[in-house]
């Protein structure tokens, strides 16, 4: 192994398998969508308003990355190029969160 | 803030099928799409340069794993001056690969935009026209007033608090919120959703080669001149 | 993994997921599928559902090898009735010629696939299978060549190639071939290891060094694979032997050792000792280095 | 030079038919374990060392110092089938390591070549021929073949399917639990009664 690969670019002889990546990805979408789908209904039926149900919603977020984090058993760069546990299709979490928490809020609350 | 009490007909009648309609749209749309996406007879030359495109990346990205020479010589079969497949490609006349002149390129442009946009429209049009004059439900978090005319279009109340949204912006809020959704219910590339397809556009990942082959060539000729070779090994 | 030896009394299910991980990963064990066949799969084939037709397809190639001609020539059949005018079964009349020695006959079915789809590359390659079954070798090499330059990502030609080449006694193409796949999947040990045997088999002190380097990446993917080990020892062994520098010869001994440690306990794993200590004999000593 | 008697026992002789059938798409390669006597070769035994046309230095040269450790001189040669059926040429890399072998036990080695076409189980000829070297080129020898009964029992071994339970050095390589000799393999074959000359 050529020692001379210098340390900022990564090691010298690190290549990733393209279809291991995108299945991975799909993995981490399905989660987002279920985690966001969960927390919705959430605030939806506690009735949560305003920023509670978003805080709710980060909340979520974060025990999510905490799970996928304990999954990778902390090396999350063995799997994905870059440390995005907590990034991941954030927006489109938020907009199905949205949804269900307004769709619960409006089913319980409002009728 | 006054505390309205809705009808439950609206519910059943208008909350309920909204986002009913919008999710069948999306799988609608989906099954068109699979069945409209016609067999693209892709000539013989186009694969090929699809395939010297990839090789090319293929060479910049595991070429560290093959010694100096093989390198060398790999990287001369594709640059070279004339023989070269990259930079005769890169200098081929620009054949009329303009959408104008080419009628097929044309229809799928069209298909493309009939495919995403119009639905969206005319289902948001017959929503509003439909189910106007009434509120739908109201939204959990405060919404300032610049909202209130956007969302409460055909209530004209003063009063009424912004939360309260019309049934056309709960329509938008479906269309949004279930585009995750669909992935769950009709696999990973799935086209229910039209977004999806202008965030290609955007990005350039939908561009396949014969959109603008030269440039992609010019592209990838540069990159390999200016690649040195440090094997890896 | 355990390889059951008697297919006959295995079970429908069984059979049927043994069929499907055959059909996925190209493993060519054509008795064993039309035994399955005959004794398992054959009493029920229609409550396979939609997946009998790759079955049946996957038993017919299996019959051509085993030159049954006649269950070939059923398969053939019933998948005529159900796809009446598909290229694949025109592709599988075609390889009944083939089977039954007609290259002439099933030269010109291919050719006249390949012009109604040229975009599928199977027809091209059954092309080269007929050439090679003649035995016509430079053809074959030729048709290759001339299909690589269209579809030149496709690792299964180029490996094909440098198998040829190898049959040639043609090394330097070999290895150019070689180098090909590893660029097309640099992750697949399996080249990697290849490559290493070729540049080894190439001799002399500079391939068998890069030989070493591919046997060390080989080993890095997959540590099980046997055969890098033992690559590895050889060609650290033949390093110390030859190479001139000192710093060198210490460095690669040390590193032949190591690699002889390996495989000494991979045997003592599995308990074997007499390999073991015949490996012994290839320890090198570390000679003092003299300055 | 008169010609070198080659004999095959009838154990050896249906090892090295039974690793052609295992591997019938492609061509296989092993070595030969015996004695020689005066002009007489008597093969003993036989390691199937691999089953592709194209065996590269590394694993041949593993192969040959493992026997060689086990079997010291009695390596006598190498037999080889080609890969494709009407191919009667003689393997090149099976020449190599006849060459090798005799530099190695520093006695002449014996090339033997399966003939493809007569695998037919029906066929009554000798299915192998073998050759020695004579200065530059290799010249047929004279093979000793005890005819019937060995076919008998090739065709009993064939009928079990025995040619599963063979494994050549390249399965050894894949797995180290494999025992390349094939020891178990040769009782089965001793069993087999038409076998016992």
């Amino acid at each position: 192994m050529s020692e001379s690969a210098s340390k900022s670019d990564k090691k010298s002889d690190e290549c990733y398998n393209a279809t291991a990546i995108t299945s991975n990805a799909e993995s981490l979408e399905f989660g987002r969508t279920c985690q966001s789908c969960a927390a919705g209904i959430a605030a939806g039926i506690l009735g949560l308003t305003g920023f509670n149900g978003f805080i709710l919603f980060f909340l979520s977020v974060g025990v999510q990355a905490l799970f996928w984090n304990i999954k990778a058993q902390g090396n999350w760069l063995n799997y994905f190029p870059e440390r995005n546990s907590f990034t991941w299709s954030i927006g489109n979490g938020l907009f199905t969160f949205v949804l269900l928490w307004v769709f619960f809020y409006g089913m319980v609350h409002v009728y | 803030m006054t505390d309205l009490l809705l009808d439950p007909a609206i519910r059943t009648w208008v909350f309920l099928p909204i986002v009913v309609i919008t999710f069948l749209i999306g799988v609608l749309r989906h099954y068109i799409s699979l069945l409209w996406m016609n067999k693209k007879k892709i000539d013989l030359e186009n694969i090929a340069d699809g395939q010297y495109l990839l090789r090319a990346r293929l060479l910049r990205e595991n070429g560290r794993f093959l010694p100096k020479s093989s390198f060398n010589s790999r990287r001369q079969y594709l640059v070279a001056e004339e023989t070269g497949y990259l930079s005769k490609a890169m200098n081929r006349p620009a054949k009329a690969a303009n959408p104008m002149a080419d009628p097929t390129q044309m229809t799928e442009m069209l298909k493309g935009n009939m495919m995403n946009m119009i639905p969206m429209i005319v289902v948001g049009g017959w929503i509003n026209w439909t189910f106007s004059g009434f509120v739908t439900t109201r939204v959990p978090f405060p919404l300032t007033l610049k909202f209130k005319a956007m969302l409460q279009r055909g209530v004209d109340l003063v009063s009424l608090d912004s939360a309260w949204v019309s049934s056309a912006s709960w329509y938008f809020l479906c269309m949004f919120g279930l585009r995750s959704i669909y992935t769950l219910v009709l696999g990973s590339e799935n086209a229910a959703d039209q977004s999806k397809g202008m965030e290609d556009q955007m990005t350039g990942v939908a561009t396949n080669p014969q959109a603008d082959p030269k440039a992609a060539f010019k592209a990838e000729w540069e990159a390999l001149q200016v690649q040195q070779h440090q094997f890896a090994l | 993994m355990v390889c059951e030896n008697d297919w006959t009394q295995v079970s429908f299910e069984h059979g049927r997921t043994t069929l499907k991980k055959w059909r996925e990963c190209g493993v060519r064990r054509s008795e064993e599928v039309v035994e399955l066949w005959e004794h398992v799969i054959s009493r029920a084939p229609t409550s396979l559902g939609d997946e009998q037709w790759p079955v049946y397809e996957q038993v017919c190639i299996a019959a051509f090898d085993c030159t049954r001609v006649d269950l070939a020539q059923d398969c053939i059949e019933l998948l005529q009735s159900q796809f009446p005018d598909s290229n694949r079964v025109l592709k599988l009349k075609a390889m009944q010629l083939e089977a039954t020695e007609h290259f002439e006959r099933a030269l010109t079915i291919y050719d006249q696939l390949v012009e109604t789809d040229p975009n599928n590359n199977s027809y091209r390659k059954r092309r080269v299978a007929v050439l090679l079954a003649q035995g016509k070798r430079l053809e074959a090499i030729k048709a290759i060549n001339e299909y690589l330059k269209i579809f030149l990502n496709d690792s299964e030609a180029w490996l094909q190639l440098s198998e040829l080449y190898l049959l040639e006694n043609d090394i330097p193409k070999a290895v150019h071939c070689l180098e090909e796949c590893v660029l097309i999947s640099p992750l697949n040990s399996m080249f990697l290891r290849r490559l290493g045997d070729l540049r080894y088999t190439q001799g002399g002190l500079e391939n068998v060094d890069l030989a070493r380097a591919y046997y060390e990446r080989a080993i890095k993917i997959n540590s099980t694979d046997l055969r890098s080990q033992y690559g590895l020892l050889l060609a650290n062994n033949f390093i110390a032997n030859n190479s001139r520098n000192p710093a060198e010869k210490k460095k690669s001994t040390t590193a032949g050792n190591a690699a002889l440690d390996g495989l000494v306990d991979r045997y003592q794993k599995v308990n074997s000792t007499e390999i073991p200590n015949t490996l012994e004999k290839l320890r090198l000593v570390q000679q003092p280095t003299r300055n | 030079m008169v010609k070198l008697q080659v004999e095959t026992l009838p154990v050896p002789y249906s090892t090295i038919i039974l690793h052609c059938l295992k591997y019938p798409s492609n061509g296989v390669l092993g070595l030969l374990i015996g004695q020689k006597k005066g002009g007489k070769i008597t093969v003993s035994s036989s390691v199937p060392i691999c089953h592709e046309a194209t065996p590269l230095a590394p694993s041949l040269e593993i192969a040959t110092t493992l026997v060689h450790s086990k079997f010291g001189a009695q390596i006598v040669g190498v037999y080889f089938a080609n890969s494709s059926a009407n191919d009667k040429s003689l393997n090149p890399y099976a020449i190599r390591l006849a060459e090798r072998i005799s530099s190695v036990t520093n006695s002449s080695a014996i090339l033997i070549q399966v003939i493809n076409d007569r695998l037919m189980a029906d066929c009554e000829e000798d299915r192998l021929v073998a050759y020695e070297k004579e200065t530059e080129n290799w010249k047929e020898a004279e093979t000793m073949f005890q005819g019937a009964n060995i076919l008998r029992g090739l065709q009993a071994a064939i009928q079990k399917k025995l040619y599963r339970d063979l494994n050549d050095f390249e399965n050894h390589l894949d797995n180290p639990e494999i025992d390349f000799y094939n020891t178990n393999l040769g009782k089965k074959l001793a069993s087999v009664a038409e076998l016992r000359a």
